[in-house]
């Protein structure tokens, strides 16, 4: 079948998640398949790194590339499907925005590498071995990939062309994005193929928010009862929906569970973190410093809290060493 | 809702029939309580002047065991004692409004494997009966309204400065209103809170009877039957001092002086010995008290 | 971000001014000038020795024609002061006023540094920013608002009534609510007036019969402001007229009904006699009350209460004025223009338990003593205390409910002139030993120094202290039946107990109970202590920071009658100043939603001081009314989709100038 | 940290300073201060915007991270917004910013928010004099160049594919 475009699917510093999502497609998948020739998906077919490398430059319609860069393999990798694809899509929040594996941008590597090898509850390493590059075993050279002190999003390293949000992103966000590359009517270069508008948009719980909503403190899922018709918000529990592309239909806000900010900003945002900041600080009902104070303190990680998904993209990108 | 008490050394001592008192009345009206347990000595306002850190350490042990005993919420910790109410309200404040106080004296108590963290409030029992209980409530289980009799209502310092959490400073009403609401007319007199010569009966003592003088003249000229206190050294000093008081000023002046409690006690019929009358010099007249079918107030 | 959001073509000219030596001594124009010309985007870059003069405009315009310019650069002095002047040059040189930006290179550079490279690298550095920002600039149309020739004034005291007059002389339509059944406030109540002891009533009765009588003045007694809608120039009343149950246009205040009444004394505490007499429930606040019409007070009426009253009143009206089915009235109308002038209130001395108030009869407030020495007062003018004695001494305690932690910790400026003219009035009543008890006596006023030094020569005493307590507690036998006030005597350091018959309290004043409710009606502030806020303390006294909207007398803070008068004549004066203008420009830095990224998700809602942003039920979105907003900006900062943008500082223009001042500049 | 003759641009490093002034205080607090001559350190750059208020938690970052070494802010005092409200608004925000800036490792002394009214040509002075000496004390931020820094490891790649490297600590 020589006419049907070429697809790829690559997975860098991410939880499998992603590539649960393409499963998802469900019964599409079948459509989809029937579409396109799919030459490179690791967690599901038995391609090499060796076969692409084999393809010529540009051969690949899209690459479908989920995860952050978080080691020189991924980062090979990704600078690979780059030069074989002529469309990249970052897929999923790692890749768009660096995603959880991101929130280690707040460490410094020795430090990550220093707790997981030696200082970590359930670790046993009393030679405090470390995996090394390369080791020789029996004459082999066994190696490993560099593991970077800095994780980015995908188009931190290569040119990106689309994003497609979520974590992961949902089978029909999937399924329109495949339905417009192959329709061939390409939109501009560096568009999320998700709606630019904010989640409370198609919120189901939107119309339950009041137009008064008084901060005096903020409250966890975890520590009480939630009004299920309720806006978040108006019980105190922060929800990045007003800060947060919408295109999941509020899946989480369903589950009674807050926006965590997945999908990233709007176009017109440049920094998610510092915007929810803002709005959430602006309704704060307290007028003098302490009680101002007092009421944030109810907020227990606030770059957690506001940059779950998006630390490496964030104005910032990483905590200050 | 449940209180810890706090009794303080007076009402094991001179003020011993202001805790009989206290305790028949609040048994009698149902008011759940519990005393604070290996209480210890509040410093009273002597401490203070010595050592700030460790007097406030001192009475900081007491909040800090009120939270041990009771694990949960606010506690209301009952201090009738003027100075120990003065004293445990302080330290209170001080550990809330000053982060070198607190931690300083929770270093302390740290020693002790104690932590104090802001969840006690202290109360007067004046305030918890009229204020918690409320006057309907007391009205309600009166058998003896104490028609006729006039009352001088004397607060004292203490209670309400510096900290006037349920009154006035300067002009305190609540036993007013207590003392109509068992029947009793109160005598308005400008000198609610004045000295009554607080330690200096013991200390200077022309000094501290002459303040108690200008107390106990005023009381009696106003035609009050009795005064009424709240503080176990205010009625000592004007019960004890007034025959000295006479020879000394050429006055003539004969006036029982009672915790307020004991005339609640009265109110509700309960017994005499129950309410440590006995223990007052000056037996308050109440023979005219009489219950509404005629009988005479128990047997005085 | 997409797109680059420029609008057209970028040709930008730059000017750097020398402002002669101002900036030029420190700062080297030409290398700022000769650097800005390597800047993308820019056509032109000179130097000029005054940029604000007529040829340096000239220059900007010719350039535009000539050059096709379409961005305009000055680095001079600060926006603050030739912005407009530069704007109207650009204008007239064809461009848009808006593509204009101007870079402060005097205040903020030349004339705080010395360091002259330092100087010159920081004008670059802001010079770069303005020239990035330009890029993101846009047309924008000025907007003017038309203004409604009619004004409100809110409050019928002696500010409200010397504001309306004012206004209504010189033609315009004034509306005067007043929400008492008559109109002359406190200054109605009072007997004679400090310094001049002039008589209240001669002096004020005049103005109110003007007020009731000015064919430009339409007065609504007994009635409120219910709610305020618009924006200056346009803003929208409802006030609701309460009923008086009388016909107003029938009664002619022949009091007859009164006479009539099946009471035959009053019962209910005479509110204008401070209580001090009593009144029956058909009647009139005072025999001047204007309009001179009579009310019914339902809460004490017969007929109200029982409806079996003999209604002696219904036969004694010949004019058939009374109507019991009277039903309140709602009225709406159009005006431009509000002046606020709803006054005080006097501090409520019974909080300063004891001083006695309400306990002993014989402490009045000063009030009340007002009343009590007034002619047409409860006693016709004659000291007769509560308990019908005649006072020998009388002690009046100064400050009561002023400068005090524990009540107000305001001066109320007045208490002290007032106690003065009490004292005088006294003793020229009673021939009474009066003793002022007084912190300080601030008597800055014309002729009032003078005053206090007429009643030092009348032999009033004055005690310096605070007065501790007012008892009825006698030691000697001298003070029986007195009522002893207590005080620290400063200048001689002792305590003192004076006895007295009566105490004068002279109590401050306070802002209204509801000036809180009036104030967010009428989207004001409030200071912290409920007083209103001004714009400026200096240079806008009587101006609010909503346009349109002016402050007078004592509800901005405690003032006397001259000093109400004055601001009610400036409020006036810049009510008619917007009128007579007929439209205000403003600046066209409003924020606005951008529709299609609007989520809908209400933060704004809550942020805009103004009430300026609402939301679209059936759209789902937010939407800024233009007229309303102020252009502050906070809403386009908390907007967390980045949906509000705010004309002339859109984010876009503001990142681009903290690129362009960090940008490194290239060794000079 | 940087020492100070890494910096790009001149030998002596000099902090640079992203000042927001409201307009109707802090701005003309410092017209005043110009009007005044009260010289004071060149470091800062002011920005005006109509109100503290809209000073966006963005522009602070963007400030950071475009390489200013300090950020200040500058409104009304609390109870003299001409907006009424926007300084509380920038006071909430500061402080859940700071916080965030802690967080992120960002010393508390370059990001500052300042209350000085439009008659306070003398704090202006005082505060931007003070702030100089602080950041300066702390030495660069540099954030561009440590992004630059940062992106050098990706660099390595080429090495490590190459053989070049003998066995390093990952």
């Amino acid at each position: 079948m020589p006419d049907k475009p070429k697809v790829a699917f690559y997975w860098c510093a991410s939880c499998g998640g992603c590539e649960e999502s393409v499963v998802d497609l469900a019964e599409n998948i079948l459509d989809v398949l029937a579409a396109v020739d799919i030459v490179m998906w690791p967690v599901a077919m038995d391609f090499k790194k060796k076969d692409v490398e084999g393809m010529e430059d540009g051969s690949i319609l899209v690459s479908f590339v989920n995860g952050a860069i978080r080691t020189s393999e991924q980062e090979e990798m990704a600078k690979l499907m780059r030069k074989k694809s002529k469309l990249i899509i970052a897929y999923g929040s790692c890749a768009h925005t660096g995603g959880i594996p991101g929130l280690a941008n707040q460490f410094q590597r020795e430090e990550i590498l220093h707790y997981i090898f030696e200082d970590s509850p359930s670790t046993v390493n009393p030679q405090k071995t470390r995996p090394e590059t390369q080791v020789i075993i029996n004459g082999s050279t066994v190696t490993l990939p560099n593991f970077f002190n800095v994780v980015r999003a995908l188009d931190q390293v290569i040119d990106v062309d689309y994003y497609v949000p979520g974590c992961p992103p949902t089978p029909k966000l999937l399924k329109q994005a495949i339905d417009v590359l192959l329709s061939g009517k390409l939109p501009e270069k560096g568009t999320v193929l998700a709606p630019d508008i904010a989640l409370c948009d198609e919120c189901p719980k939107k119309e339950t928010k009041p137009s008064d909503l008084k901060f005096t403190e903020f409250n966890r899922p975890h520590w009480t009862t939630i009004d299920s018709k309720m806006c978040l918000l108006a019980q105190g529990i922060i929800c990045m929906g007003p800060a947060t592309r919408g295109g999941c239909e509020g899946v989480c806000i369903s589950g009674n569970m807050p926006c965590t900010g997945c999908f990233g900003p709007t176009s017109h945002v440049r920094d998610q973190g510092a915007k929810i900041l803002s709005a959430l600080a602006s309704q704060v009902e307290a007028k003098d410093e302490k009680a101002i104070d007092e009421t944030l303190a109810s907020i227990p990680d606030p770059v957690g809290t506001y940059y779950r998904y998006g630390l490496p993209v964030s104005l910032l990108r990483r905590k200050n060493f | 809702m449940k209180y810890l008490s706090y009794p303080g050394c007076s009402l094991r001592s001179t003020g011993r029939a202001y805790e009989e008192s206290l305790v028949a009345v609040f048994q009698a009206l149902e008011i759940q309580y519990e005393e604070l347990k290996d209480w210890n000595c509040c410093g009273a306002t002597s401490y203070v002047s010595i050592d700030e850190m460790d007097a406030f350490a001192l009475a900081a042990r007491n909040l800090a065991l009120a939270e041990t005993q009771s694990p949960e919420g606010t506690i209301n910790l009952i201090a009738p004692c003027s100075a120990c109410y003065l004293v445990l309200s302080k330290t209170e404040r001080y550990l809330e409004d000053y982060p070198d106080v607190s931690a300083n004296v929770n270093a302390k108590l740290d020693k002790a494997g104690l932590h104090y963290n802001g969840r006690v409030e202290i109360r007067h029992p004046l305030d918890v009966l009229v204020n918690d209980y409320g006057l309907e409530n007391i009205t309600k289980r009166i058998t003896y309204p104490l028609k006729g009799l006039k009352v001088a209502c004397y607060y004292g310092c203490q209670v309400v400065r510096p900290f006037a959490k349920f009154d006035h400073s300067h002009y305190p009403v609540t036993m007013d209103k207590l003392v109509r609401a068992l029947g009793a007319e109160s005598v308005d007199w400008p000198l609610k809170t004045r000295c009554c010569g607080g330690s200096l009966t013991g200390t200077t003592q022309e000094a501290g009877l002459r303040l108690n003088r200008l107390l106990l003249k005023e009381a009696q000229k106003r035609g009050a039957d009795i005064i009424l206190t709240c503080c176990p050294l205010c009625q000592h000093n004007l019960e004890c001092y007034q025959e000295r008081i006479n020879r000394i000023y050429k006055e003539e002046i004969d006036l029982p002086v009672a915790y307020f409690t004991q005339l609640i006690g009265v109110a509700l019929g309960l017994p005499e010995k129950e309410l440590g009358m006995q223990r007052l010099f000056k037996k308050p007249s109440l023979e005219h008290i009489t219950h509404p079918k005629g009988e005479i107030a128990n047997a005085w | 971000m997409h797109g680059n959001g420029h609008n057209g073509p970028i040709r930008i000219g730059f000017y750097v001014c020398h402002c002669g030596h101002n900036i030029a001594s420190i700062v080297d124009v030409k290398a700022v000038a000769d650097y800005v010309k390597t800047l993308p985007g820019v056509t032109l870059s000179c130097e000029y020795k005054y940029m604000c003069s007529d040829p340096g405009q000239e220059l900007i315009q010719k350039d535009i024609k000539e050059l096709s310019l379409t961005r305009i650069i000055v680095a001079s002095c600060s926006p603050l002061l030739h912005e407009h002047t530069f704007r109207v040059a650009v204008e007239k040189g064809g461009l848009n006023p808006y593509y204009f930006q101007m870079v402060n290179i005097r205040e903020n550079v030349s004339w705080v540094h010395t360091d002259k490279k330092a100087a010159t690298e920081k004008a670059q550095d802001l010079a770069r920013a303005a020239v990035q920002r330009v890029f993101y600039h846009k047309a924008l149309e000025t907007k003017h608002v038309k203004i409604h020739p009619d004004v409100l004034v809110v409050g019928g005291g002696i500010a409200g009534i010397h504001a309306a007059l004012t206004l209504a002389n010189s033609g315009k339509k004034v509306y005067l609510v007043e929400r008492d059944p008559t109109i002359g406030g406190h200054m109605a109540m009072f007997d004679k007036t400090f310094p001049t002891l002039d008589c209240a009533a001669c002096i004020l009765t005049p103005k109110m019969s003007q007020v009731k009588n000015h064919p430009n003045i339409t007065l609504w007694t007994y009635s409120e402001v219910a709610n305020v809608d618009g924006y200056v120039g346009n803003y929208k009343i409802t006030v609701r007229r309460k009923p008086r149950y009388i016909n107003e246009d029938l009664c002619v205040g022949c009091m007859d009904c009164i006479e009539k009444c099946v009471y035959k004394e009053g019962k209910t505490p005479d509110e204008f006699n401070v209580g001090l007499s009593k009144r029956k429930p058909v009647y009139i606040p005072f025999p001047q009350a204007t309009p001179q019409i009579v009310l019914i007070d339902p809460e004490t009426c017969i007929e109200f209460k029982s409806g079996r009253c003999k209604k002696t009143c219904v036969e004694a009206c010949d004019r058939k004025a009374i109507d019991f089915n009277q039903k309140e009235e709602i009225k709406e109308m159009d005006v431009g223009t509000i002046i606020l002038a709803t006054g005080y209130q006097t501090f409520d001395a019974k909080r300063i338990p004891f001083y006695g108030y309400g306990k002993y009869p014989n402490v009045y407030t000063s009030l009340e003593v007002e009343r009590l020495v007034n002619a047409s007062g409860p006693t016709g003018g004659e000291l007769i205390l509560r308990d019908g004695r005649h006072p020998k001494t009388v002690g009046i305690i100064h400050c009561v409910g002023s400068r005090d932690k524990n009540t107000n910790r305001w001066c109320s400026r007045t208490c002290c002139m007032y106690s003065l003219k009490l004292a005088h009035l006294l003793k020229e009543h009673t021939e009474a030993e009066v003793y002022n008890f007084y912190i300080d006596i601030r008597a800055a006023g014309k002729a009032y120094e003078e005053f206090y030094d007429k009643l030092l020569d009348e032999n009033v005493h004055f005690i310096r202290g605070r007065v501790a307590e007012v008892s009825d507690w006698a030691v000697r036998p001298s003070e029986e039946g007195k009522l002893i006030i207590r005080a620290e005597d400063t200048m001689i350091g002792i305590v003192r107990r004076i006895p007295v018959d009566m105490v004068v309290l002279a109590v401050g004043m306070e802002p209204q109970s509801d000036s809180q409710d009036v104030r967010r009606m009428f989207n004001i502030s409030c200071s912290t202590e409920g007083f209103f806020l001004e714009r400026h303390p200096k240079l806008a006294p009587v101006d609010t920071f909503t346009d349109g909207i002016f402050i007078a007398g004592a509800c901005q803070g405690p003032k006397d009658i001259p000093d109400s008068v004055a601001q009610a004549g400036a409020a006036a004066a810049q009510a008619l100043t917007l009128i007579d203008t007929g439209e205000i420009e403003l600046e066209p830095n409003t924020a606005f939603v951008v529709q299609e990224v609007c989520s809908g998700c209400r933060t704004c809602l809550t942020i805009c001081p103004y009430n300026a942003i609402s939301r679209d039920e059936v759209k789902q979105k937010a939407y800024i009314n233009e007229a309303l907003c102020k252009g502050c900006g906070t809403c386009v900062a908390a907007c967390p989709s980045g949906s509000i943008k705010q004309n002339l500082f859109e984010d876009e223009m503001i990142f681009s100038e903290i690129n362009g001042l960090l940008e490194n500049t290239p060794a000079v | 940290m940087f020492t100070a003759d890494e910096h790009p641009k001149t030998n002596t490093w000099e902090p640079r300073i992203v000042a927001f002034f409201c307009n109707w205080c802090t701005y003309t607090a410092a017209d005043l201060a110009g009007v005044s001559r009260l010289r004071h350190a060149p470091n800062a750059r002011i920005i005006r915007v109509m109100c503290s208020g809209r000073v966006d938690p963005q522009f602070i970052l963007d400030a950071f991270s475009k390489g200013a070494d300090g950020v200040l802010v500058g409104g009304c005092h609390p109870g003299d917004c001409h907006y009424m409200e926007g300084n509380y608004k920038a006071l909430r925000r500061v402080q859940l910013l700071k916080r965030m800036l802690k967080q992120m490792n960002i010393e508390e002394y370059r990001f500052r928010l300042e209350w000085i009214s439009a008659s306070e040509g003398e704090r202006v002075k005082t505060v931007i004099n003070e702030m100089t000496e602080q950041v300066r004390k702390l030495g660069p931020l540099g954030l561009p160049k440590k992004f630059q820094e940062w992106d050098k490891e990706m660099d390595l790649l080429d090495q490590t594919v190459n053989g070049k490297e003998e066995a390093v600590h990952a």
